[in-house]
């Protein structure tokens, strides 16, 4: 159950920089050179590019990592990884299932780029140039996967990395968010439909 | 009340707002604005600090960041510079460098010392006898050095930046502010910085007596200020200029990278001093300190002054001086023909007397400061006219005779420096592309030629960016009158005059070191240290080129300089390190251990278990209990660390026949083996476990230390052999655990519904199935020598598959293990561990691994070399050896000798509780790898102890216990725990 | 920091790579003599020159071919291996 | 005050005389031409001259004395390896070094102030301890010591690393010494050139002249000289070197950057060196902290300094000694690091009759420069290895018989 001081407190946090752990979300990857064909077989909307995205129904996404790589991640209102996993979860010719278990981070507020430039040496303006650009570079010291999107109406960045990495990733971004004035934040803060799922 | 000069435009102080601090134990004031020299110039105090070598009296010099005598201890905050330095409230400030305060400063008899300590005495004494050396050396060490650590100063973390823009511009003088407007009215994202508190350079402090005119600047900066994209930093100076537009900017937040598409490098000149007899004395400075003084801070710097000219700058600064409340004595000027210019005919209108073709011959003092100036006519050579001589009282002497350019990164960023004759300063000859320079730095003087090269630096640097394509000539802009003085250098027989005021260096030490065979300006350089004090010889590098071109008679482009290294300015170890980030990997299970008192230690980047504490019990013990408990009843073990991968398609059996030693193109599926990676050369570099889960369905491991670097080789191997497979890294996705013990079946049982009977689920088997709920691939490997079922599951379910076992073994006895106890458990399996019993240069034969290496398959890397090395009698192999004893026992490490010689030498030991022995195994010449042999080991202290030699594995030999049905268990266990305590008892 | 164009993602650090060395021909292990195997497995081109280096973009983990100039630091042009060089 | 320096207040004239005297023209023809005049080919002249009575030699240098690693090194001197080979050679370098100052009747500031290398791992203590235990048995001061020790030493440093990498012990190596690193090349040039060798500076080397396996001579940006005998003792260069002459090598050229910081007070007596954090320093008698790291990553053949280095430098000194953190870095520059596949040196004969290498001293040559000279001036004066050096042939590689300092060396410093 949710107090009205954590919402609050939480809606404070994203006025600056607010992070938000999603990596409850469902998320799926596959590579290879069948990989393309056979998500498009199972109907999956796939960027035409290399590292490039397209938000699908329901709030997902599907990301073109590097030329034949791809990721899935379902939104709040569901997606298309629980399919493509049933049919592709042992692969196929040239398929190559890769179950994912990264920490997911919405980073939203308008202190972000201050946080970002303290952790992150890619120019952000790269993303103003290349509309549904997907960046793998590194920060502090993990490999990561960048996304600029818009969460739950807000302005914001998705971050993936190996979930291995997760609480040292984690701690050292809310730190540094912190001394922003900003903070964790809560799945609900940013989507409020999540509230439903996590009341039910 | 302070007295300051009255108020003028773009004064830096702010007269509302008085600072008090404390300097060499007496209580000041200054003002908002001040630096700490101002401020004590301005409440005047005249001296300021002690020189490095002599302890002279200093006082000002240049009031641009390297007045190195005037370097303070404030706190736990070492070498202070005064000149650059903000006043803060409650400062408490110590001169460095002084033996009992800065006054009474004892260790200023060194002055009188001076013909004792030439250039480089110290490579000329004190080295014999050789065993007074270090005596000497203690001397010097407690003479030397500035400040003082504080090993009190706190480690606070300073965040750096990352900074992205278009245009960098550095230096917002007059060509910068001009340079970076004209680059930001274009659109174009500029950012432009300035060390200085302050913008304007010298069209802020140089006004030529004009004393409230500052039209030009108000208008540059009203202009810079309504340019949205024009940033401009100011207190931020550029540290260096690295590859590809990476330039540190370093203020008081800290450090910040920049990045940009084009530099514009605008940062002016220094001003240099004239080198005569006591030309540090306090009273005498550089013009342009002078007028820093009076405009920034407003401080009278002395009440009578000398100006010893030889360009029109000091002229302007005569001005300056006058109608700022100075009495001019005269200008000293080193040309016969005088100022020419309009500067010229104000000075003579405002009744200063100019002695044309006179040079100031040496500073006399009195009580640590200057009280006359003696000057002389100058021989056409430019030698003093001695006889000639006139005294003339002042308190001051300020110095015009020249600048040279403040070309660091302009050197760093690779460009070809040429010493222009006319100008006789160093100019930029070929610039790399997208660096440009503006103003003094490249060699333009006169205000309006210093706007337009501004102009036209932004101009190529849009041009750059391809933001204009239109051409424009480079306008000739270096057509001024001379700015610096060929040779503002005067031979004085007493000497004191310095040429570096860091090393205290003295002109003779010039001709001495170049007589010495030291003429070669890098040479010269490191004989005498020019240049390599604090300030980097921003004032003493061209005079020292000055002086070493005479002494060669060669031009001064001949003599080159030395390259100007990072960094610009001193930067403190706390902003280059900034926060510091170190990754770690925590399995995740990490909760779970730490829940459960575990000892975590680094592997690689991972945090493991060493071991799990238990009140009152000692690490070793808990070690021994860990292991005993896997052997005689169940323990689990996190093996998430190690590396996870898959190989998948038709080609996936090839790929490893040729990544591995082994063979596996004829496992069945179910099946798992051992698995050896070698190096093209041979050597052992990884190894693990491959399990054959479905025809072209590979999962393997490798070692935790290894596997981001053996996923990336095995990936580049797969991208050169382009086979039909795919390679995936599950290394973070899933975890593995292994359940281990004669209970282990039976706990397993307990959480799956798989068949795990040993005639269903046999050694060595591979199965995928459903544990705990949910899906897993399961080994039945054997590293520690029991029946073992490891796990790998999805790691967001790991901690649930963790927690079943944990508690379906609670009535088996079961414990949690950590890397030590398994390290013993493996170790008395004969196991080795790649990186502890092998080395960079182990092969397989030498460690006894041949056993994993299938010479016969048409290839795979490094098999080749092995071809060679199999011919070869091995140098050492690796052999098992016991002890009956527990204490004394060797170490890691230790050597084995023979005959006296070295003959091999311990990888791994440890107290074996089950065998009641010490086990452990060695590298050993091959005659000593004979069974029940006897070899010594050279232990702590040099005590040679005996052990055997020992087939492996120490434990169950015949490998029956990774074998065992479950009627068997029971009766094993008793005997194991038999064999336990009695272990245990010994 | 130095810069190195990957050929798939672009302009990064240096320090987003692992440099990997020259890209050198493996003579045939069954018709070569020992002596041509031990030049290929330990000797290298040791003067500088341009270069052809395996060099690999860590967090996409892309391994491609860089084409270099190890006097000057220079990268001249980059490539996925097996593909035409841009 | 000594009286030596007393010659300098009386003496009218500043009485001390060049150490290097100018050379007009090569001659055509020399016994023995030396590439490169820093410590190592310096060493050998002198030696040449002093112990074989070799003093029709030229020593030849693109730049100028001691302009390469011997005035790019931090000056540290060791001799605690883990070969025996290693050892010995070292250890004889070590007893040279003790009476180089008196020999030249110049002051090195050879100062021996104790050297520690820190271990943060249980892998690195075994390393730790099998050096020990090798040095010990060649007679070499050298032992594993625990934390409180390493306290006692230098009780300022944090042995907890701020948390991550905690020091478990170091291999303590009592002679561990530092030098003034240019007065060593002077030292020797000098007394080279008083010997009767010729040093001929910014006198580059553009071809080497090999007829039927043996060398005849040398093209030089000065002209043309004739000579039986060539060493390469040129660091970074060497690959370029044995191009001349048609020999291949596993030498790949990586820069090694170093660091010093503004003057303080002394402070840090000892050497500190740690491998996992890539980092080691000394204090130098004008009280700067001279400080270096690991090889830069990849091969690059200038002197350029980077500002990741001095961050991850600084990042690392902090964990060893948070209070530092105000202190200011002044200075880097950079080397060429020669380094080989096992991380020792390739010295003397080569296939080529006549030419002779003094190379492959990755990180660690400045240590060596007396014993290089010595077993190189005798392998070029009797045509035959020294038997210190024979382990570290040319030839080892093809052989497969590399030596085993890989096992050792994090940093090599």
């Amino acid at each position: 159950m949710l107090t009205a001081a954590a919402v609050a407190h939480g809606l404070r946090a994203m006025e600056s920089v607010g992070l938000v752990d999603l990596s409850s979300l469902a998320r799926f990857g596959l590579k290879g050179p069948g990989a393309e064909s056979a998500l498009k077989l199972l109907g999956v909307a796939l960027p035409a590019e290399p590292n490039r995205w397209v938000a699908v129904d329901g709030g997902g996404l599907v990301a073109r990592l590097g030329r034949s790589e791809f990721l899935l991640e379902d939104g709040i209102g569901g997606g298309s990884v629980h399919r493509v996993r049933e049919s592709l979860a042992d692969g196929a010719p040239g398929v190559y299932p890769m179950p994912r278990q990264d920490l997911a981070l919405a980073l939203v507020g308008s202190q972000v780029q201050a946080l970002w430039d303290q952790t992150c040496s890619f120019d952000l303006r790269e993303f103003a140039l290349t509309p549904g650009l997907v960046v793998m570079t590194t920060m502090i010291g993990v490999s990561v996967t960048v996304v600029q999107a818009e969460c739950g109406g807000r302005a914001g960045f998705r971050i993936w990395c190996d979930g291995t990495f997760g609480s040292y990733f984690f701690e050292t971004l809310l730190e540094i968010a912190r001394e922003l004035q900003g903070g964790a934040a809560g799945i609900c803060d940013l989507i409020p439909e999540a509230q439903s799922l996590v009341a039910g | 009340m302070i007295a300051r000069l009255p108020a003028v435009p773009h004064e830096w102080i702010d007269r509302t707002k008085p600072i008090p601090f404390t300097f060499e134990g007496r209580r000041f004031e200054g003002l908002a604005g001040d630096c700490v020299t101002s401020a004590l110039w301005g409440a005047g105090e005249r001296l300021l600090g002690r020189s490095f070598k002599y302890h002279r009296p200093r006082g000002v010099l240049s009031l641009a960041n390297h007045d190195v005598n005037a370097m303070f201890q404030w706190g736990p905050r070492l070498n202070v510079r005064g000149d650059v330095t903000p006043l803060e409230e409650d400062m408490i400030l110590t001169a460095v460098n002084t033996v009992g305060g800065l006054d009474a400063d004892r260790a200023a008899l060194l002055d009188h010392m001076g013909a004792f300590l030439p250039v480089g005495f110290y490579y000329k004494a004190f080295h014999k006898p050789k065993s007074l050396f270090p005596r000497w050396e203690r001397l010097f060490r407690s003479t030397t050095g500035l400040g003082r650590v504080d090993f009190g100063t706190p480690r606070r973390p300073m965040s750096k930046r990352y900074l992205h823009t278009d245009v960098l511009v550095v230096g917002a003088g007059c060509a910068g502010l001009c340079a970076a407007i004209a680059a930001a009215e274009s659109g174009a994202q500029v950012v432009l910085v300035d060390e200085n508190a302050a913008p304007g350079g010298s069209l802020g402090y140089q006004r030529g007596g004009q004393v409230t005119d500052t039209a030009l600047l108000d208008d540059l900066l009203s202009r810079a200020a309504s340019l949205p994209n024009l940033d401009l930093c100011l207190g931020t100076f550029a540290a260096g200029y690295y590859a590809d537009f990476w330039v540190p900017l370093v203020s008081a937040m800290g450090l910040t990278k920049a990045r940009s598409r084009a530099l514009i490098v605008a940062t002016g000149a220094q001003e240099q001093p004239a080198v005569f007899r006591n030309n540090d004395l306090p009273g005498v400075m550089l013009a342009s300190a002078a007028q820093r003084l009076v405009y920034r801070y407003r401080v009278q710097p002395m009440d009578r002054a000398v100006v010893l000219a030889a360009n029109r700058d000091g002229y302007l600064a005569a001005l300056d001086l006058a109608a700022n409340g100075v009495e001019v004595a005269a200008i000293v000027d080193l040309r016969a023909e005088g100022e020419a210019s309009e500067a010229g005919a104000a000075v003579s209108e405002a009744g200063i007397e100019v002695l044309k073709g006179y040079c100031v011959y040496e500073g006399l003092g009195g009580g640590d400061r200057l009280q006359s100036a003696v000057v002389c006519a100058m021989e056409a050579n430019g030698v003093a006219r001695t006889s000639s001589s006139r005294t003339l009282r002042c308190d001051g002497l300020v110095m015009s005779v020249g600048w040279a350019p403040a070309a660091a990164l302009l050197y760093q960023a690779g460009a070809a420096m040429r010493f222009d004759e006319a100008l006789q300063q160093f100019v930029p000859e070929r610039l790399p592309d997208g660096v440009f320079a503006a103003g003094r730095v490249n060699g333009v003087y006169p205000v309006a030629q210093k706007i337009a090269d501004g102009r036209f630096a932004a101009w190529e640097a849009l041009a750059h960016l391809g933001r204009t394509s239109q051409t424009r000539a480079r306008p000739v802009l270096r057509d001024g009158p001379r700015p610096s003085h060929a040779y503002p250098i005067f031979e004085h027989p007493k000497g004191k005059n310095f040429v570096d005021f860091d090393e205290d260096l003295q002109l003779k030490d010039f001709f001495n070191a170049a007589q010495e065979g030291f003429d070669n300006i890098e040479l010269l350089k490191r004989y005498s240290t020019v240049g390599m004090g604090p300030s980097q010889g921003k004032h003493s590098n061209l005079n020292a080129i000055r002086i070493l071109a005479r002494i060669r008679g060669e031009p001064c482009g001949a003599v080159g300089s030395t390259t100007a290294r990072p960094l610009y300015h001193p930067v403190s170890l706390g902003m280059l390190a900034g926060r510091g980030f170190s990754p770690v990997r925590r399995t995740p299970l990490h909760s779970r251990h730490e829940a459960l008192g575990a000892v975590f230690m680094m592997a690689g980047n991972w945090l493991r278990p060493e071991y799990y504490r238990q009140p009152r019990k000692s690490r070793a013990e808990l070690i021994q209990e860990e292991a005993l408990a896997v052997r005689t009843a169940v323990g689990l073990i996190d093996v998430g660390t190690l590396g996870k991968l898959e190989v998948r398609g038709p080609d996936a059996a090839k790929f490893l026949e040729q990544v591995y030693a082994g063979c596996f193109a004829d496992m069945q599926v179910g099946a798992t083996r051992y698995a050896l990676m070698v190096e093209e050369s041979g050597v052992v570099l990884d190894d693990g476990v491959v399990a054959r889960l479905a025809p072209e369905v590979f999962y393997f491991t490798t070692t935790t230390g290894n596997a981001p670097s053996i996923y990336r080789e095995l990936s580049r191997w797969h991208v050169l052999w382009g086979l039909d497979c795919g390679l995936v890294n599950l290394t973070g996705a899933l975890n593995g655990i292994n359940v281990a013990g004669p209970c282990a079946r039976a706990v397993f049982r307990a959480v799956t519904g798989m068949d795990v009977s040993a005639a269903a689920f046999p050694f060595l088997a591979a199965r995928v199935g459903i544990v705990a709920g949910v899906e897993v691939r399961v080994m039945r490997v054997g590293f520690v020598g029991e029946v073992g079922f490891e796990v790998h599951v999805a790691a967001d379910h790991a901690p649930a598959v963790w927690d079943a076992l944990l508690q379906a073994g609670h009535t088996y006895g079961i414990r949690p293990f950590g890397v030590e106890a398994q390290r013993v458990l493996r170790l008395e399996k004969g196991h080795l561990i790649v990186g502890q019993d092998t080395d960079g240069l182990t092969q397989p034969f030498d460690a006894g691994l041949g056993w994993a290496v299938r010479m016969q398959k048409p290839f795979f890397v490094g098999q080749r070399s092995l071809a060679i090395l199999k011919e070869r009698p091995p140098k050492h192999v690796l052999a098992g050896f016991m002890r009956e004893t527990r204490e004394p026992m060797p170490k890691e490490g230790h050597l084995v000798i023979e005959g006296g010689a070295i003959a091999g030498r311990v990888t791994s030991v440890a107290w074996s509780g089950t065998l009641g022995r010490t086990v452990g195994l060695a590298y050993v010449a091959p005659d000593l790898a004979q069974p029940s042999r006897e070899i010594r080991i050279r232990a702590d202290g040099g005590v040679l102890l005996t052990a055997r030699v020992a087939r492996t594995p120490f434990y169950d030999p015949d490998g029956s216990r990774q074998t065992l049905g479950d009627g068997e268990v029971e009766r094993h266990q008793v005997e194991s725990g038999r064999a336990a305590t009695v272990a245990v008892e010994r | 920091m130095k810069l190195m164009p990957c050929p798939i993602n672009g302009w990064r650090p240096v320090s987003e790579f692992q440099y990997r060395g020259e890209v050198r021909e493996m003579p045939d292990p069954a018709s070569c003599t020992d002596a041509e195997w031990a030049d290929y497995v330990f000797n290298r081109t040791g003067s500088p020159g341009i270069k052809r280096e395996w060099w690999c973009h860590i967090p996409s983990n892309t391994w491609f071919i860089a084409e270099r100039d190890t006097a000057a630091d220079r990268v001249l042009r980059t490539w996925a291996y097996g593909e035409a060089a841009q | 005050m000594p009286l030596r320096l007393l010659r300098f207040a009386i003496s009218k004239v500043y009485p001390e005389p060049r150490m290097f005297r100018r050379h007009g023209e090569l001659k055509p023809s020399y016994d023995a031409v030396i590439i490169g005049a820093g410590g190592h080919g310096l060493a050998a002249a002198y030696y040449l001259a002093r112990d074989y009575r070799m003093t029709n030699v030229a020593v030849l240098d693109r730049s100028y004395i001691g302009g390469g690693n011997t005035g790019r090194n931090t000056a540290i001197i060791r001799s605690n390896y883990l070969t025996p080979e290693g050892v010995a050679f070292y250890d004889e370098s070590v007893k040279l070094w003790q009476d180089l100052a008196v020999d030249f009747d110049l002051n090195l500031f050879y100062s021996a102030r104790g050297h520690f290398t820190l271990a943060h791992t249980d892998a690195s203590v075994r390393t730790m301890r099998l050096r020990a235990e090798v040095n010990k048995h060649f007679g070499v001061e050298s032992e594993l010591v625990s934390p409180d020790e390493i306290q006692a030493a230098c009780p300022e440093m944090d042995l907890n690393c701020g948390g991550h990498t905690p020091v478990l012990g170091a291999l303590y190596h009592k002679p561990g010494a530092i030098a003034r690193h240019d007065a060593v090349a002077w030292g020797y040039g000098r007394g080279a050139d008083q010997r009767g060798v010729e040093i001929h500076q910014q006198t580059e080397v553009l071809g080497i002249d090999v007829e039927s396996g043996k060398v005849k001579g040398v093209m030089t940006s000065r002209g043309y000289i004739f000579t039986r005998k060539v060493l390469s003792a040129a660091a970074g260069y060497t690959p370029r070197l044995l191009d001349m002459v048609g020999l291949r090598s596993p030498i790949c050229v990586h820069p090694l950057q170093a660091l010093v910081t503004e003057p303080m007070k002394a402070w840090l007596d000892p050497i500190i060196v740690s491998g996992s954090l890539h980092i080691y320093v000394s204090q130098s008698a004008r009280g700067e902290l001279v400080m270096g790291a690991s090889l830069d990553p990849y091969e690059v053949h200038s002197t350029r300094s980077t500002l990741d280095f001095l961050e991850g430098l600084a990042m690392h000194m902090l964990e060893l000694f948070p209070f530092l953190s105000e202190v200011k870095a002044n200075r880097q520059w950079a080397g060429m690091a020669d380094m080989t596949p096992d991380f020792a040196p390739i010295m003397g004969t080569t296939p080529v009759e006549g030419f002779y290498v003094d190379a492959g001293w990755g990180t660690w040559g400045f240590k060596a420069t007396p014993v290089c000279g010595k077993t190189m001036s005798y392998t070029l004066a009797n045509d035959r290895n020294h038997p210190l050096i024979t382990s570290f042939n040319l030839a080892r590689f093809a052989n497969y018989e590399l030596t085993g300092e890989k096992g050792a060396a994090s940093v090599g410093h």
